[in-house]
């Protein structure tokens, strides 16, 4: 059902006649005069790749309130399926999707659409970096043949997508899990770098710099452990909208976040919450390099 | 009147449970069925009522043949014949009033019972059934409240509810003490005399039969083996009924003794 | 004094054989296990591990009180959830109860077909049927309800059937002997005799799903589950010792009141 | 003879009780099904959802089928390894938990006491922590359906004691045999068919929920569960769904055949 | 011999078991002990072998009290006291061979008895004790698969294994039909003579105690009524044993039959 791999359709929601017709039910009933909601949904997961880690929307949602004149309720969900899930469902109506995440959904939901993106350390990308011991004798991602390779969780974007990709693309590496010895699936990026601290595994493969997420309990990470490479540039997380909202309101909450670059007081909200230095808007397209690196994948 | 002619009864599993048996009961008799455990018995009872069928012969209430009847007569018949069980058979959750009550069922309508909906007559009558077994102040109790005579108590008060016009009993004392046993029969040969009710009794110990009945049937592996007035009870027709071997091997203790 | 043996156990060769055979498969099916099962016993006793448990097991056990608020509104939905899954199941496995009783239906396909999907149905962990119905209805309360209330099927089902065949025939048979009809002997006869477990049983798979729906969070179907994944990636150990806390001690409660009511009904 | 006073077949007093108690029942449901919003109508609405789930479902991609073989393998295993060391450490526990074999309340209950808490922790909770203590992998599985069904395992055991039949315990007893001697004599050989009845049970038990372990990390089929969920990927979901069904039912059959020929 | 001086028992719930009672019975006696239902035979039988221990009074068995025994004392005692129960109180799963051995773990050491290491005598004296109730050749069946007199024979071999000094039994007939009873009692019986252990038996039939024992005794709300041999059971000691208003209540059938 779901997957054949030419996904770049998604701009045009209403033009693809896909199975997703018959998701949005209630919303399709009243069409193209789509309503104000009552109350706008923000969904939130406590991301994996950063460094900190929110349990709270609440700030960043009483001021969209105040700015829009709806109320708008921050609701934390436990993993980025369940946001999409949710967005595909009409209960939550702004999300914060990670890269990986948001080109899957785009490819379940016609409707989930990401309008903006995250500005991190000025930079709306990021990177994946390769860590190894400090004393380890590995020097180029060629020696990495036949160690054992610790990563966060196959569906993480820096933690496993970039990573594989580049192994591939650059190193003709073609079946990863062959190239190496052994894959650890560590279950965070904290914990796969923990595995190459403690010996476990040679090689971690996280966002950049996860390091800084562990010098709390482990205040020796900085000197043990060594950066090797990073990938490419990965888009930063998005914030998607269902595009059954108006477009006008949809406008306004692009304007409302907007804005927020220019407000020291929600600058620094954003930032200790969730390490973000600004937002910056965004469009599908935005994703395609994501997009392509996924159907290396036998994601679907 | 009830005739048993040349009725036979085979179990599907091909045990024969009545072997042409030929019985005369008449009106208003209480007879007393005794035998060894698999005898016969609760077939010979059941048949009456055909909670089980003969599988031959003819088995006449009334100088009518019950046995080609279909569920509608049967179900008409069943009204007119109560019947009282070794373990009372009462629904155990429910209250004694409603245990009585339900020996209406076979004259109330489907939609009235749901909805305990009885004339104000079956009411009555349930609870009088109550009072003549002497049980009338725990008519709102459940009846896992009650001791074991008096749920045998409640079970007679249930078929006196019924008007019935034979009652067949399936060793009705099987589970009780001796005095209650007394009792218990008592109360079914005081109906039995009051209303002129056939009763038919089943029971284990003889020398009760004795003091009760009318009338002994003595059965042995499906077969009518006596037949007679409680005085004609003899040393010899003990042996008859229970076999001959038996004493023997009580004093010697064979090895088998199943 | 001469001494008098009894005779030497009788054993058939067939039956040594199978013992045998049956010994050697278990034999067997443990070395396999061990032999083949991917154990990191250098990871399980790693100074890691002494590590972490001198920093989780402290937090764990001195829990987070400030949480308890946000915790006992997340138990409290779970309870909701729990209890409006297992009632639309109660009701729901009444009539799979009742084919599947081979008292009740006489027919030996129906009973069998019902007590095969009874048994499919329990087949499934709630937490599997959660993750679909997720992703039909979004991840929601309602998800861990239809969660609950499917998975509680095939259990109640089951137990009713069983009470149904349980039931003393021999009421059933007096009744009949009175001459009253089939829905007669059901409501006179029948009813009486299984409500009480019928409540029972329900009230008993109320405990277990208030325990199931304590966890349904964890894939987003609602309740204090939703909880326990978002205090594990913030690492806070002593809200997760919270959260336990609350559940062992309201899971408890549960347990008492269910059996001190099911005690009065049966 | 008095004239009777009757009400009708059911006394007043009944009657409102279970009025009372009806109405009760169905009020709560009011409130929970609204708080948790799951009343009917929103089963009605949800029908759009529980069609398209059934569309992205189906069919199966069997392609995947030994991936998750691989994985269900070890599932099993882990669920083999728990319940045998459950079965064995629960050996004393359950005595000391029968209150008919040690009836002084401070033996039985803190035993009880503890067996009853640990029962209380959903197997995935203890799971997380163990998975927190030890890292991903099986092993924290293990302890957890470990611990999980050491609780479960006392518990039926303990009330299976308490109701074996008394008297033989008397006649050891009565020939002079000791604590040990009656135990052994006249308790295990009650007890051991419904002791081997039980583990299986809990083996089943076990096998059910170690497949839904690995969304913790805690090994087995889960983790592919999970990660397919996350790629939704439902095909494939779907076929692991159908795999961990299949097994569950081979295991519950032999599990059942064997438990019917032992009691 | 046995001697009770004075002996009372109360139960931790306030209920009288035994009251002042006062008894001699001698070396190889076969005593049947009869009385009501509540009459305190059990509790008699059990206060013998310290079952149950009564609260007053002095308990003598060959001459020395074993009220005061500890756990030690009162596993020799109960060695020399053999115990046949109504309900056979067998290990139903276990094997015959396997239940009548364990009359002989009070001679076990506990180490041994776990592995079935029993000597060769033991297993041999148990057989022979299978022999004498004529069921040897059900040595390795389950228990469970055999009859109730079956059972009960097993039950005695099992005594007989213990090698007593005393045999104990609390209504070993109670669940047996008529035949079996007697056959039973017959092995009983020929244990006494034979080995001349003394005996004591509860029964609730009184002509099945006058046909066995030498001596009965009769109880009734936990005090000896009646002590003498069978011949002297008259009427009258019917009367004293069992209560003279059961009669009445029989006829009579009063409203509270508890
Ligand atoms: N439903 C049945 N199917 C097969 N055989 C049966 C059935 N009911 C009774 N029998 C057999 O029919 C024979 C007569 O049984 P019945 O119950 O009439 O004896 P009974 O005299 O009432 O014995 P008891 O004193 O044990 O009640 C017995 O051999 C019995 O095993
Ligand atoms: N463990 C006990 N705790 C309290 N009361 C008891 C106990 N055992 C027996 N009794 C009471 O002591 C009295 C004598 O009981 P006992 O069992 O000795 O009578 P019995 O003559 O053996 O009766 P039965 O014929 O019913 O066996 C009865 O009132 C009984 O209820
Ligand atoms: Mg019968
Ligand atoms: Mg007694």
């Amino acid at each position: 059902a779901c997957g054949a791999a030419d996904e770049p359709t998604e701009e045009a929601p209403a033009a693809d006649p896909t199975e997703e017709e018959t998701d949005a039910t209630e919303e399709t009933d009243e069409d193209a005069t789509a309503d104000y909601p009552s109350e706008l949904v923000m969904g939130f997961v406590p991301s994996q790749d950063s460094a900190n880690i929110a349990d709270t929307v609440a700030p960043l949602a009483d001021r969209l309130s105040e700015e829009l004149g709806i109320p708008v309720r921050g609701e934390v969900m436990t993993n980025y399926t369940a946001t999409v899930e949710a967005m595909g469902n009409d209960q939550v109506h702004i999300g914060f999707i990670p890269a990986f995440g948001y080109v899957l959904a785009t490819d379940r939901y016609d409707h989930i659409e990401a309008v903006l993106k995250s500005v991190r350390h000025g930079s709306s990308t990021y990177k994946a970096q390769y860590t190894v011991r400090a004393d380890s004798d590995i020097e180029s991602l060629e020696d990495l043949e036949g160690k054992i390779w610790a990563l966060p969780d196959l569906t993480s974007t820096s933690g496993y997508l970039f990573p594989a990709a580049q192994l591939m693309d650059d190193y003709g590496v073609e079946d990863v899990e062959s190239f190496f010895s052994n894959i650890i699936q560590a279950g965070g990026h904290d914990n796969a770098l923990i595995q190459v601290l403690e010996g476990d595994a040679d090689v971690a493969t996280t966002f950049d710099d996860a390091r800084e997420s562990i010098e709390a309990d482990y205040p020796e990470v900085m000197e043990e452990l060594r950066v090797l490479d990073y990938t490419d540039e990965i888009p930063n997380d998005t914030i998607s909208v269902t595009t059954n909202l108006p477009q006008e309101l949809i406008d306004q909450i692009v304007e409302v976040f907007l804005s927020f670059n220019d407000d020291e007081e929600m600058l620094e909200i954003m930032d200790s919450v969730y390490n973000w230095t600004g937002i910056d808007t965004a469009t599908d397209s935005d994703y395609d390099v994501v997009r392509s690196v996924s159907e290396k994948f036998d994601v679907n | 009147m009830i005739e048993f002619k040349d009725v036979s009864l085979v179990y599907p599993n091909g045990t024969q449970g009545l072997k042409k048996v030929n019985l005369k009961i008449n009106k208003g008799e209480f007879v007393v069925i005794v035998g060894l455990s698999g005898a016969g018995k609760s077939t010979l009872i059941r048949s009456m009522n055909r909670l089980v069928t003969p599988t031959e012969g003819q088995l006449l209430i009334d100088d009518e043949d019950i046995l080609p009847y279909n569920q509608r007569k049967l179900r008409k018949l069943r009204t007119e014949v109560g019947m009282i069980f070794q373990n009372y058979n009462l629904v155990k959750r429910s209250t004694v009033m409603k245990n009585v009550i339900s020996g209406r069922l076979g004259h109330t309508g489907t939609f009235a019972s749901l909805f305990n909906l009885f004339p104000k007559e079956a009411v009555s009558l349930a609870y009088r059934s109550l009072e003549r077994v002497n049980i009338a102040e725990k008519v709102y109790m459940r009846a896992d409240q009650l001791s074991g005579g008096q749920q045998q108590r409640v079970a007679i008060a249930r078929v006196l509810t019924q008007q019935p016009k034979i009652i067949l009993a399936d060793e009705p004392v099987a589970s009780l003490d001796p005095p209650t046993s007394h009792q218990v029969m008592t109360y079914l040969r005081k109906v039995n005399k009051e209303d002129n009710i056939t009763t038919i009794v089943n029971l284990h110990f003889i020398d009760m039969a004795m003091e009760y009945a009318d009338r002994i049937i003595g059965m042995r592996a499906g077969e009518v083996v006596f037949d007679g007035p409680a005085s004609e009870v003899s040393e010899q027709t003990f042996e008859e009924i229970y076999g001959r071997k038996i004493r023997e091997d009580d004093l010697v203790g064979g090895p088998d003794d199943e | 004094m001469d001494l008098v043996m009894p005779p030497k156990k009788k054993r058939s060769p067939y039956k040594i054989i199978r013992n045998i055979v049956i010994a050697i498969a278990i034999i067997a099916l443990y070395v396999w296990t061990f032999a083949t099962i991917d154990i990191r016993w250098d990871r399980v006793f790693s100074e890691r591990t002494i590590e972490n448990m001198g920093r989780v097991i402290p937090q764990l056990f001195s829990p987070d009180w400030s949480a308890l608020q946000k915790i006992m509104a997340l138990m409290w939905q779970t309870l909701q959830m729990a209890y409006t899954g297992t009632l639309l199941a109660a009701i729901l496995a009444i009539p799979f109860g009742f084919f599947a009783a081979s008292n009740m239906v006489k027919s030996k396909t129906l009973n069998n077909i019902s007590k095969g999907f009874l048994n499919g149905i329990r087949a499934f962990p709630e937490l599997v049927l959660a993750l679909m119905f997720v992703a039909a209805v979004g991840p929601r309360p309602f998800a861990g309800v239809l969660a609950i209330a499917i998975g509680s099927i095939g259990m109640l089902g089951k137990l009713y059937s069983e009470v149904i065949e349980s039931i003393d025939m021999h009421v059933v048979e007096a009744l009949q002997a009175n001459g009253a009809n089939k829905i007669q002997v059901l409501f006179y006869g029948v009813i009486p005799q299984i409500i009480p477990e019928f409540l029972s049983y329900a009230i008993y798979r109320f405990e277990i799903d208030v325990r199931a729906s304590t966890i349904l969070g964890i894939i987003g179907a609602g309740g204090i589950g939703t909880l326990i994944t978002i205090s594990i990636s913030n690492r806070k150990w002593d809200e997760v010792g919270m959260i336990l806390l609350v559940i062992i001690v309201v899971v408890t409660i549960i347990d008492y009141l269910s059996a001190a009511i099911r005690k009065r009904i049966v | 003879m008095s004239k009777p006073e009757i009400k009708g077949v059911v006394s007043t007093n009944a009657k409102l009780r279970m009025t009372i108690i009806l109405v009760a029942i169905v009020a709560v449901y009011a409130y929970t099904s609204w708080a948790t919003k799951s009343t009917p109508m929103d089963i009605v609405r949800g029908w759009g959802g529980f069609q398209r789930i059934l569309t992205d479902l189906f069919p199966p991609n069997w392609a995947y089928a030994p991936q998750v073989m691989e994985k269900l393998i070890e599932t099993i295993q882990m669920a083999i390894i728990a319940t045998t060391f459950a079965a064995i450490i629960s050996v004393p526990i359950f005595l000391l938990s029968a209150a008919n074999l040690f009836p002084s309340p401070w033996i039985h209950q803190p035993v009880r006491f503890i067996m009853n808490v640990l029962r209380t922790i959903p197997d995935i909770l203890l799971a997380i922590i163990f998975v927190g203590i030890f890292g991903v992998g099986v092993f924290p599985g293990i302890m957890a359906l470990f611990i999980f069904s050491l609780g479960l395992l006392a518990k039926l055991m303990y009330e299976t004691i308490e109701s074996i039949d008394m008297n033989p315990l008397d006649a050891i007893r009565a020939s002079g045999g000791n604590t040990i001697q009656v135990i052994w004599y006249a308790v295990m050989p009650q007890v051991l068919p419904q002791f081997v009845s039980f583990g299986l049970y809990v083996f089943e038990v076990n096998v059910r929920a170690s497949t839904v372990l690995g969304f913790v990390g805690a090994g087995g089929i889960g983790l592919l569960l999970q990660q397919q969920i996350s790629f939704f990927n439902y095909p494939r979901v779907m076929t692991i769904i159908i795999i961990i069904f299949i097994a569950v039912v081979i295991i519950d059959y032999i599990s059942n055949k064997i438990r019917e020929r032992i009691v």
